[in-house]
């Protein structure tokens, strides 16, 4: 936990922080789901480099759940939106 | 090696950031989809590989999160554009030329 | 600033607990009702959680490259009984919707005004 | 907002405020960052000679508390059959024209779906060495078949199967159990098997079976629900 | 550290109260998944890999595929 | 593709899988990924007849790497290009949607052509349909199918179609 790590953490805070605000203000549904997979991807980074300042190996499952799973709840929202399923 | 793997993450974390950006300033869902979830995923990648480059033993692990990150998330970006067109989101204004109508004839052949 | 580092998680869990009883007890609707169950049941779950925190503890998993003592460990058994808590929670959820699907089809509306009887 | 300036908000509000002082005097004094359990510190301290697995919570979750583990597997069990129950009974059909699934998603469900069981086998075997297990394995595999639903239209899981996996697998647990009880140390689900080398896959005596069979009863049950919530109301 | 924990925090409540101001339940559902992402970086944060997982797993995909599917059946628009 | 070859494609993949989750090679491990993929593989090779996987073949794996590193290279520059156009004050965009035809055929040849136009920022594939392909393009330089053909999808096809021929 050095002053790298805090300005890497800083910075995707502020990344989250504008996706965040779009998840709020998004005129329609569709924008909405965006801000949330783009907040996804953006965590799953966050947890692997959050891994690396804990220095533990085996915390690097939770984001191999993310990345597996993480699109199958953003499907289920896109079908329901374009009236399949 | 430590330091390419710093200057790897930082390059990642900057993309994640970006991403974050055009995601807030772009005007229509369809180039909010652009920015928002594909500079992201290069930036996840470049983040997650700089972190298996700053720690050697770690690097199979974080490849295979990069790779399952490269794998699905055009998955669900694809998902959500086309909900986006299926249920009638209109373009933004400026938008140059809009083919949709022509493709949907292509559909009843 | 010390306060925050010290309180952060509770205020988390405390304000997930009343915006979902604010949710449960305000809105008329079934499915957000239920949003908001699922909400309280979040907040419960993380104030578990944070009541075993050890200060500078890691997880309670050996590891063999990774020399933890025992007692720089945070306290392995909220969080046994928030891993059950969770799974539980999703299919009581999934009843209630259930439920909440045979109301709609019995009455037509989700409107628990409309629903005789269900609300205050 | 015009909720909260009905009179009914305004009661809801006094309420709240009610509760939010009572819980936060009742429980705000805990100390953060402190814990003074003895029963976790002993778990800790003595949990990788008396089980074998390096993870504590692994062991208190089908190990110390494995009796609770039982009723909640049983909880589980009554919720799901109770859904399907609920929801057998509906008459009403939606019908109208269903958008067919583009060919991206398609061609990736079919390709992620082994992957992604494979992956919800990995996390319940190996649950006491990595923070996995069960009933995370089993949430990942309801998942995949979550993905089928949206996906692959047309296909189905037999609802003959989940059920019997589901109830063959419970059955497995308490099967166990009553084993530990007539070879073992005579109590409810005791540890019987060797318990091997620290670290090593086979290690930690039952706790990989019973781990086994919760997250097939888990992947089983939630892959039920789906399927009941999706075609009963089709 | 404490930083990502009070940002995260901040999120999380955000969109807790925004499921109370939304008409559209699609859009309470999306609200309440980021509830879930948020509450997994907190208990990753709080040392509990295994709940942060079980969380991950059933919050993220689950809970809103049900709450879709009960959606799809009901109606989308609360009045 | 036959039943055995799919088989034995799906069996080595998902053990590839299997070594990037586990991420040793101790034997008790490699025993029990051998024993999960053959049984997955057993179960579910017959969806993967019929799908269009490319056969194996020197060739087509150099070809692949090769295909690998362009798809890198256009990521990057797109994605620098769709970086300046967030952060420039003006946000210069020229947005619209455009029909690209293909001439691959198979499942698997599609979806990776239209993942790899997603993949790239500036392009992202709206819907495919039989060989066209609706693609929503940030910066339009053409609106006739021909000329977005060649601009878009012609630095990814030229390699995909060895590869999957």
């Amino acid at each position: 936990m050095n002053a790298i790590t805090i300005l890497f953490l800083s910075i995707i805070c502020l990344g989250l922080f504008l996706s965040f605000l779009r998840m709020l203000s998004g005129p329609t549904a569709p924008d909405r789901a965006v801000a949330v997979d783009t907040m996804t991807t953006i965590i799953v980074a966050t947890l692997v480099l959050v891994a690396f300042i804990l220095e533990r190996y085996i915390y690097l499952d939770v984001a191999l759940v993310y990345s597996l799973i993480s699109f199958v709840g953003l499907v289920a929202l896109a079908r329901f939106l374009e009236k399949g399923f | 090696m430590y330091y390419l793997g710093v200057v790897v993450t930082g390059v990642g974390v900057l993309f994640l950031c970006l991403g974050g950006i055009g995601l807030f300033r772009f005007p229509d869902v369809y180039n909010r989809v652009q920015a928002g979830t594909k500079c992201t995923t290069l930036g996840a990648f470049a983040t997650i590989i700089g972190v298996g480059i700053m720690e050697p033993t770690w690097f199979w692990k974080t490849l295979i999160i990069a790779l399952f990150i490269l794998a699905t998330n055009p998955i669900s970006s694809h998902s959500l554009g086309r909900a986006a067109y299926k249920s009638g989101t209109e373009l933004a204004e400026g938008s140059v030329v809009d083919m949709a109508s022509e493709f949907e004839e292509y559909s009843e052949e | 600033m010390s306060f925050l580092s010290s309180y952060i998680y509770y205020i988390g869990a405390f304000g997930l607990i009343i915006i979902g009883l604010l949710v449960i007890l305000l809105k008329r609707n079934l499915i957000k009702v239920i949003i908001g169950i699922n909400l309280l049941d979040t907040g419960v779950n993380l104030f578990l959680i944070s009541t075993g925190y050890l200060k500078g503890g890691t997880a309670p998993i050996f590891s063999p490259g990774y020399g933890a003592v025992p007692s720089a460990m945070v306290d392995p058994v909220p969080q046994g009984l928030v891993l059950t808590a969770i799974v539980i929670g999703a299919s009581v959820l999934a009843l209630a919707l259930s439920l909440g699907i045979k109301v709609y089809d019995h009455y037509g509306t989700l409107d628990l005004d409309k629903v005789r009887g269900q609300r205050w | 907002m015009k909720e909260l300036l009905s009179l009914r908000g305004l009661i809801a509000l006094f309420l709240l405020v009610v509760i939010g002082v009572g819980i936060f005097s009742a429980v705000g004094k805990i100390p953060f960052g402190q814990p003074d359990s003895e029963v976790g510190s002993a778990y800790l301290e003595d949990g990788r000679q008396e089980t074998g697995a390096a993870n504590t919570v692994t062991s208190v979750v089908v190990g110390y508390r494995a009796l609770d583990t039982l009723g909640e597997v049983a909880v589980l069990f009554i919720a799901a059959t109770g859904l399907s129950t609920i929801l057998a009974t509906s008459k009403k059909r939606i019908d109208r024209k269903l958008e067919d699934a583009s060919l991206v998603l398609k061609t990736g469900c079919r390709v992620f779906f082994p992957m992604i069981l494979l992956f919800g086998a990995y996390l319940f075997i190996h649950g006491h060495l990595t923070p996995g297990g069960g009933f995370q394995g089993g949430a990942v595999i309801g998942s995949a078949f979550l993905l089928t639903y949206l996906g692959c239209s047309g296909r189905r899981v037999s609802r003959t199967a989940s059920r019997s996996l589901e109830s063959l697998s419970g059955f497995g647990f308490v099967f166990l159990g009553l084993i530990g009880l007539m070879v073992g140390e005579s109590y409810f689900l005791s540890n019987f098997l060797p318990k091997g080398e620290l670290y090593s896959l086979l290690s930690a005596g039952i706790f990989p079976l019973i781990y086994i069979l919760i997250g097939l009863k888990v992947g089983a049950e939630f892959a039920g629900v789906i399927d009941s919530m999706i075609e009963e109301s089709r | 550290m404490i930083i990502i924990a009070t940002v995260t925090v901040f999120f999380m409540l955000g969109a807790a109260l925004s499921v109370f101001f939304f008409k559209d339940l699609m859009n309470a559902v999306v609200a309440s998944s980021l509830v879930s992402l948020t509450a997994t970086v907190l208990f990753y944060l709080l040392q509990a890999p295994d709940v942060a997982m079980a969380e991950a797993a059933i919050g993220v995909a689950l809970v809103t595929g049900i709450f879709v599917v009960a959606i799809r059946r009901t109606e989308r628009y609360e009045k | 593709m036959s039943k055995v070859k799919s088989f034995f494609y799906l069996f080595s993949v998902l053990f590839l899988v299997w070594l990037g989750f586990t991420a040793t090679f101790q034997l008790q491990e490699l025993a029990l990924g051998l024993t999960l993929s053959f049984l997955l593989s057993l179960i579910f090779y017959k969806t993967y007849v019929n799908i269009g996987f490319p056969p194996l073949g020197i060739k087509r794996f150099v070809f692949a790497l090769i295909y690998i590193i362009v798809v890198f290279k256009e990521i990057i520059k797109a994605n620098l290009d769709v970086a300046y156009r967030a952060v420039h004050p003006k946000i210069p965009i020229n947005p619209g949607i455009v029909i690209i035809r293909t001439n691959l055929n198979g499942d698997v040849a599609k979806t990776v052509l239209a993942n790899s136009i997603t993949l790239t920022p500036g392009t992202f594939t709206l819907d495919v349909i039989g060989d066209r392909l609706l693609i929503h393009w940030i910066n339009v330089e053409s609106k006739s199918e021909e000329e977005a053909t060649k601009l878009i999808g012609e630095r990814f096809e030229r390699y995909l179609r060895i590869i999957f021929a």
